[in-house]
């Protein structure tokens, strides 16, 4: 699909919905409503960006749901008890992460199988940590989740800046071009002389980074944590990367799409609540629109090709 | 930061690169077999060879990127030192092009540069990797449509191949000293490569060198201070330009010319051809028990129209025990190869149908036809059931050839099939081809050796995509092969 | 209160308990509506048992501006965020089974601490000698989990003479619970009783038949399968056992108590409601009454509810 | 000693179904050591039982990883859960309807696996996301349908599930045959063979002629087949459809695959492995229970085992 056009669909779908629920719920237009439509995606934004990472070098994820998981459960229970403690284990997670892309790459393991082992291991951990739902959130993370600022409500700051950063990190600096660059041909760049290694290390640095801020901001909204609370955002985040207009493979990605499609998937689920569908059905029409967002990609990928085409034989 | 361009540092006698008996051996494959080399500012070489002469792994040995296994290679550093290995390299000013294009389509153009450039850091890294870009572009073809903006993936063939070629010569922390450009001007049209042509002239008058390999032996001609003729790994011939003239160069570089009248059997040619059993829109056609060459330079569409052929022509429902055509791939790896398969699996795969009851395997059926080709194509293993990456290149190329005669089917198709194959076999394999014709089969030959070309009984040489010539009889000769495949004035015809 | 509109916020809808609860809750909730009562009874169910999913659920149902949310949580604690919200905005949160911690929110809570305790209690009347237990739990790190167990220990440590000798975790469903008995039933010493979570009792007498062994007293989980099994074997060879649960149709008395605090009753911030027993003299007409593939069922009434309120008072 | 007979057992070790096979003894012997050997024709038999199931689905999956990279069905479960619900409720406890309703659970799996096929090939979505969606599909017909009501399976049904030939569990044999039946089509048929030329090169078993749509089609159809199949007799064997019933076959399914050796990477099938896999992911988690050992440990030691085996399994590696 057409790099400048990538985000178009996100976009667009993303304003339909949001249409279709200001329609359904006039309510949902204001500071308040904008707030509780959109505070529960930002964890998800966040996880959404994580898989971005891991896609981005062409490689996938599926650990993802169970890892916020367990920071969650580090973040109700160590975080707040014993800070110190608590930033230890956060930064030892992101670390494992680190080795293990650099472990999948050395090696050449299938990384779809290395993060299947993990999602059992992050999830053995939360359950050993918090057996029983509780723990509580760092008071700290509990005010910057509930703050109030002028104007524009919390959650819709937070994708703002989740977007911006990302896309700074991701798109515009040097380091990030390199990462990309190892998703598009990595071959290119080892032959320029880099370390893919290092470089896909450091994607997955930066997925456990943003692994562990949305395991610390799920818990300041939900105030505390328990060990499978987080499970769906695995699929979720990989869906959330596809709508985002990101593709499996060739280093394809857009951190401001990826935070669109969680946004979307988020809105998705409460234009369907606002439909009052009968109960037995909820469930399929999330699988519906899914279906249905996608299929839209395809016309346009079609369209553009066949206008590209077209364009080189004229 | 910035420094002017080629700025010649040491004296204009000590060469920049010295390659001294360097050997490069892929397997059985000897890509580089002894070359000795030596490049100094201000000069221009052009190299210049057969398809899998060695040349671009020559520039891979030259550029760091790939050790060799024997000899040795030195770079004359800014400072005066000597070194080795990539790092030196690419500090000295060593900077490539190379001919698969590397970029990476997801990056835009001014962030290629930055895969390149390892001083492209910190605030405000964009601004100076556009500038460089932009200048470079500017200078190199001025009246560019490119942006610094714009996503690799989007560009044209031609604008990628610009890009990499104006990343080549741009601004850097080390300045360019010496930029090798591995067919640069294949996919560039004319007027887009003479001013490429004219940047290459004022970057070595300025003091810069260049290392050209292309074969458009005219453009060669008219930039190079120096050419070197590559056959077979090895530099067979290395004088300035003004001592070699165009007809020279061919002859030193064709190398069928003399063996042409005995390579072609009498009487190949004078089989019975029957009726016209295959024509495609773009002008293809040839008649049962034909053998149909398809020439031309690499890359001028002859593999796409044979796989629009063959996809055309070939079921989707279902493998059929009678095929209409079977393919033999060139480029294994890709088209060919069942890794994980042994020889066996692999050579049986196409005909399996017939080799199938009531939906399994006939498993006796298929060693006996293995054995059978095993034995008629001389397959070098002690056991078929060996993995089929145990086996040289050649013979993997053997059982690719099997496979696909094995086969019913009364048109073969065959993408450059004789690649990393040896002269023994060569033979063989054209003998084999010659007595299937005879028993009445037809051949799509698509080959870059003129000698296999000049076999056929029909030749369509394709340029630029399309059919530029059709031969037959006496006009298949290599003269009007390369005529038709060169944009060349004055050569040929 | 003929204005007000009450919603079910519902985390999982994957089993017959859950169904059931549905059932009555649209039973009971389309009747009040029609009578006048309230003006809507909405059930909403999420696609996934998951907390983050629900909190989610709850504040759209404060966009859509219910006056109350009756909710049967997927965890004790993390919907507090998205409770506080709803009670900030002036809804009546009642939460029933799975209930919440928030103190702004009314609890109709069932022991369950109480549930596991009593289980082996049972089992020490009828077992005096005591003997060796194998308990079945439901899903690792889910609150109801933890809190039945702990109510089992504390049963064992008031019961000397019981002794926990296997573990295992069934999900909550028959299918893992049978798969997990089976896998440890071979390493374990006889065994005389089974202490469960409800849902899960049939699973493990399956699994127990198929080794071969007697079958233990098996605690049940009111389920109609289950009970049906226990009827059988009672017939055949006077198999005698006990099952509770709480009842699918707490969800119609949370419906009553929000309707009573709309109507300006003086409701304390915690109830209970009991666990429904079903013994060897109830279970013929408990299983009449029970729907085949359900689970035993009581639903309530508005006068029920002013009951439970004035006894708590 | 035969020599060909010590070569081939010092060969063992290289074939990739050794180790699921291995560590499957180890955590036998583990189990019954606690109870000094008590026990474990009992612990074989469940193994044995429950396997069966794991390995069914487990087959079909590795139809579908077999295909190459990217290939993954994530609509088992959801499938599983359909087929039972909609084959129990037709035959509502009658023994007359155990074969028609057979043939009900068969249709969903045929349509089921059409459906993913149609939206990976029509519409273009890859297989990951087009079978998650599609999944999420099938769980609101199984819910529509039946509401989540528990029905009895017929006696006959629910008794043959159950029981067991010559001491060897039924679910164990009809697991075996489709092992067999699975191995004959991919080792000895000329689908197998295409199927694992799709998964090494595509493009290249194209050119060869292999009709690789009809391949791609045939291997997500007969996931979604195995995986009804193995619902119609889940259910039976525990007693009736739930709607949460194919929920942890997601992840065995897959990690059966991987366990047991076929590669990840395509074409390369593994047919005695899935049986090893499943055995073992049994026997680990009756080793850990029997062990006393939580839900946490179980869970850690599970990841960690298949990151072992798939570390040790795959000897290439690259120099940094
Ligand atoms: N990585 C490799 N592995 C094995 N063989 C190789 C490899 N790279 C090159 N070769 C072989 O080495 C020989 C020389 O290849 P090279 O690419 O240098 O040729 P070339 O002169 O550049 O040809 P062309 O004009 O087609 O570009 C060829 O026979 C090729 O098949
Ligand atoms: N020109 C080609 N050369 C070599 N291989 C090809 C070519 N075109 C397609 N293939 C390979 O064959 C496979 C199937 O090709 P096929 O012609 O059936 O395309 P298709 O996906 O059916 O396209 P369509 O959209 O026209 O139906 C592709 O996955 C690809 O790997
Ligand atoms: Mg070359
Ligand atoms: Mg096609």
């Amino acid at each position: 699909m057409n790099g400048k056009y990538r985000i178009l669909l996100p976009v667009l779908s993303l304003a339909f919905l949001l249409a279709a629920v200001f329609y359904l719920q006039p309510r949902a237009m204001s500071y308040f409503g904008l707030n509780l439509l959109f505070n529960l995606a930002v964890p998800i934004a966040l996880a959404t960006i994580a898989q971005m990472m891991i896609m981005m070098v062409n490689d996938i994820d599926l650990s993802i749901g169970t890892f916020v998981s367990f920071v969650a459960c580090v973040t109700a229970t160590f975080l707040h008890d014993t800070p110190v403690l608590g930033v230890a284990i956060l930064l030892a997670a992101i670390l494992a992460y680190a080795g293990l892309g650099a472990l999948i790459h050395i090696r050449q393991l299938p990384a779809i199988v290395v993060t299947l082992g993990m999602s059992f291991v992050w999830g053995g951990l939360a359950v050993l940590l918090l057996p029983s739902p509780g723990g509580t959130a760092p008071v700290w993370i509990r005010s910057l989740m509930t703050v109030k600022p002028p104007l524009v409500p919390m959650a819709v700051v937070a994708c703002v800046l989740i977007a911006g950063i990302s896309h700074f990190l991701i798109m515009r600096s040097s380091t990030g071009t390199l990462l990309r660059a190892v998703g598009g041909n990595a071959q290119a760049v080892a032959r320029s002389g880099w370390s893919v290694a290092k470089l896909k290390a450091g994607a997955y640095a930066l997925a456990g980074f943003f692994g562990v801020l949305s395991g610390v901001c799920l818990v300041g909204l939900t105030t505390s944590a328990d060990a499978n609370i987080a499970l769906r955002y695995t699929l979720l985040s990989i869906a959330g990367v596809i709508l985002g207009g990101g593709e499996f493979t060739g280093g394809k990605i857009s951190p401001v799409g990826a935070v669109i499609g969680a946004l979307t998937l988020a809105l998705a689920g409460s234009f369907l609540s606002f439909m009052r569908l009968s109960p037995d059905w909820q469930i399929g029409a999330q699988g519906a629109i899914l279906i249905l967002v996608l299929a839209v990609r395809l016309l346009f990928s079609r369209r553009n090709r066949k206008w590209k085409e077209a364009a080189q034989n004229g | 930061m910035q420094q002017a361009t080629g700025a010649g540092v040491s004296a204009p006698d000590a060469p920049l690169v010295a390659l001294t008996d360097a050997r490069v051996h892929f397997g059985a494959v000897r890509a580089l077999d002894g070359v000795s080399l030596t490049i100094s500012p201000g000069e221009c070489l052009g190299l210049i060879g057969h398809n899998g002469a060695g040349k671009s792994t020559a520039v891979n040995v030259i550029n760091g990127g790939l050790t060799p296994t024997g000899g040795q290679v030195r770079y004359l550093l800014a400072d005066g030192r000597d070194g080795s290995g990539l790092a030196d390299a690419q500090a000295c000013g060593i900077r490539s092009v190379f001919q698969e294009l590397s970029l990476c389509p997801n990056l835009t153009v001014l962030e290629s540069l930055r895969v390149i450039h390892r001083d492209l850091t910190g605030i405000g890294w964009r601004k100076v990797a556009q500038g460089r870009i932009a200048k470079a572009l500017a200078e190199i073809f001025p009246g560019h449509q490119i942006e610094p903006g714009m996503t690799v993936g989007e560009l044209t063939l031609a604008e990628r191949q610009m890009v990499e070629i104006a990343a080549g010569f741009s601004d850097g922390r080390m300045p360019a000293r010496l930029v090798i450009l591995d067919e640069p001007t294949s996919s560039l049209d004319a007027a887009i490569a003479r001013q490429l042509l004219s940047h290459i002239n004022t970057f070595c008058a300025k003091g810069g060198a260049v290392i050209f390999i292309s074969h458009m032996l005219g453009e060669v001609f008219d930039v190079a201070t120096r050419i070197d003729v590559m056959k077979d790994g090895r530099i067979i011939a290395s004088k300035p330009t003004s001592e070699f003239t165009q007809q020279g160069l061919i002859d030193a570089m064709g190398h069928v010319a003399a063996e042409k009248s005995a390579a072609r059997a009498p009487g190949s040619a004078k089989t019975e051809l029957g009726e016209e059993i295959l024509k495609t829109p773009e002008g293809l056609s040839a008649r049962k028990g034909e053998i149909v060459g398809l020439a031309g330079l690499a890359g001028h569409g002859q593999a796409e129209a044979l796989a629009r052929f063959y996809m055309s022509r070939s079921g989707k429902l279902g493998q059929v025990k009678q095929p209409e055509v079977a393919f033999v791939a060139g480029d294994r790896g890709r088209d060919g190869v069942m890794p994980i398969w042994s020889i066996l699996r692999n050579l049986t795969l196409t005909h399996l149908p017939s080799l199938t009851n009531r939906g399994l395997v006939d498993r006796d059926g298929e060693r006996r036809l293995a054995a059978d080709w095993r034995s008629r194509i001389g397959i070098r293993t002690d056991n078929m059931d060996n993995l089929i990456l145990s086996l040289s290149g050649g013979n993997q190329q053997k059982v690719l050839f099997a496979r696909a005669l094995a086969s019913s089917a009364p048109i073969v198709v065959m993408d450059d099939p004789m690649r990393g194959v040896d002269v023994g076999t060569k033979q063989e394999a054209y003998q084999l081809i010659r007595n299937e014709a005879a028993g009445g089969r037809s051949f799509l030959w698509y080959s870059t050796e003129t000698e296999e070309v000049c076999q056929c009984d029909r030749v369509f040489v394709f340029r630029n995509g399309r059919i530029s010539a059709e031969l037959t009889g006496d006009n298949i000769n290599e003269e009007n092969i390369l005529a038709a495949s060169f944009e060349m004035q004055g050569v040929g015809t | 209160t003929t204005d007000k509109r009450i919603a079910l916020s519902n985390n999982y809808a994957g089993n017959s308990w859950r169904q059931a609860m549905l059932e009555s809750w649209e039973k009971v909730g389309s009747k009040a509506v029609s009578d006048g009562i309230v003006a809507a009874a909405d059930a909403f169910t999420t696609s996934e048992n998951q907390a983050t999913e629900q909190a989610a659920q709850i504040q759209n149902m404060i966009l859509q501006g219910y006056d109350a949310i009756v909710i049967n949580a997927a965890s004790p604690t993390a919907l507090n965020g998205a409770v506080k919200e709803a009670c900030d905005a002036g809804i009546i949160v009642v939460s029933f089974d799975g209930i919440v911690t928030e103190p702004c929110a009314w609890r109709i809570a069932v022991d369950f601490k109480e549930m596991g305790r009593q289980q082996v209690e049972y089992l020490a009347s009828r077992l005096p000698d005591g003997g060796n237990l194998l308990e079945i739990r439901g899903l690792a790190g889910v609150f109801v989990d933890d809190e039945i167990h702990a109510g089992i220990e504390q049963g064992v440590s008031e019961n000397a003479s019981f002794k926990i000798v296997g573990s295992v975790h069934g999900d909550w469903a028959q299918d893992v619970s049978q798969k997990a008995v089976a896998g440890i039933l071979p390493s374990l010493p006889e065994i005389v009783g089974v202490v469960t979570q409800g849902g899960d009792g049939y699973g493990a007498a399956q699994a127990i038949k198929a080794a071969g062994r007697d079958v233990p007293v098996i605690v049940m989980g009111n389920r109609q399968d289950e009970m049906k099994w226990w009827a059988e074997a009672r017939d055949a060879d006077g198999y005698e056992t006990l099952s509770l649960s709480i009842a699918p149709g707490v969800g119609t008395l949370a419906f009553w108590v929000a309707q009573q605090i709309f109507d300006g009753a003086e409701v304390p911030k915690d109830l209970t409601v009991p666990f429904l027993k079903v013994t060897q003299d109830t279970l013929d007409e408990t299983l009449e009454a029970t729907p085949e593939g359900s689970v035993a069922n009581v639903e309530y009434s508005q006068a029920d509810a002013k009951a439970v309120i004035s006894d708590a008072n | 000693m035969d020599k060909s007979f010590v070569l081939k057992l010092t060969d063992l070790p290289r074939r990739p179904w050794f180790w699921a096979f291995a560590a499957s003894v180890l955590a036998f012997g583990a189990t019954t050591y606690l109870t000094d050997g008590r026990g474990g024709a009992g612990l074989l038999s469940a193994a044995l039982t429950f396997a069966a199931f794991s390995a069914i689905v487990g087959l079909g999956q590795m139809f579908v990883i077999t295909l190459g990279p990217g290939n993954v069905d994530l609509s088992i479960p959801a499938t599983m859960t359909l087929a039972a619900t909609l084959a129990l409720k037709f035959m509502h406890g009658e023994t007359a309807l155990v074969l028609p309703g057979l043939g009900v659970a068969l249709l969903v799996g045929l349509g089921a696996g059409g459906f993913n096929y149609a939206l990976i090939r029509l519409l273009r979505i890859p297989p990951i996301i087009a079978t998650l969606s599609a999944s999420f599909l099938y769980q609101s017909l199984a819910i529509w349908s039946n509401r989540g009501l528990r029905i009895k399976p017929p006696e006959v049904l629910a008794d043959f599930t159950t029981g067991s030939f010559f001491g060897i569990p039924n679910m164990t044999l009809i697991g075996l045959l489709i092992a067999v039946l699975s191995w004959i089509v991919l080792e000895r048929s000329i689908f197998g063979r295409w199927v694992s030329a799709f998964g090494q090169n595509t493009r290249a078993a194209r050119l060869s002629g292999v009709p690789v749509e009809v391949v791609r089609a045939v291997t997500y159809i007969s996931s979604a087949v195995l995986a009804s199949l193995t619902g119609y007799f889940l259910a039976s064997f525990s007693g009736g459809a739930a709607l949460n019933m194919g929920a942890e076959y997601l992840l065995i399914s897959i990690a059966v695959v991987v366990i047991g050796g076929s590669s990840i990477a395509g074409g390369n099938s593994n047919v005695p492995g899935i049986w090893g896999g499943a055995l073992l992911m049994f026997l680990i988690v009756s080793m850990l229970n029997s062990y006393g050992l939580g839900a946490g440990v179980r869970l850690i030691m599970t990841g960690t085992i298949i990151i072992g085996i798939v570390a040790a399994a795959s000897g290439k590696g690259r120099a940094v």
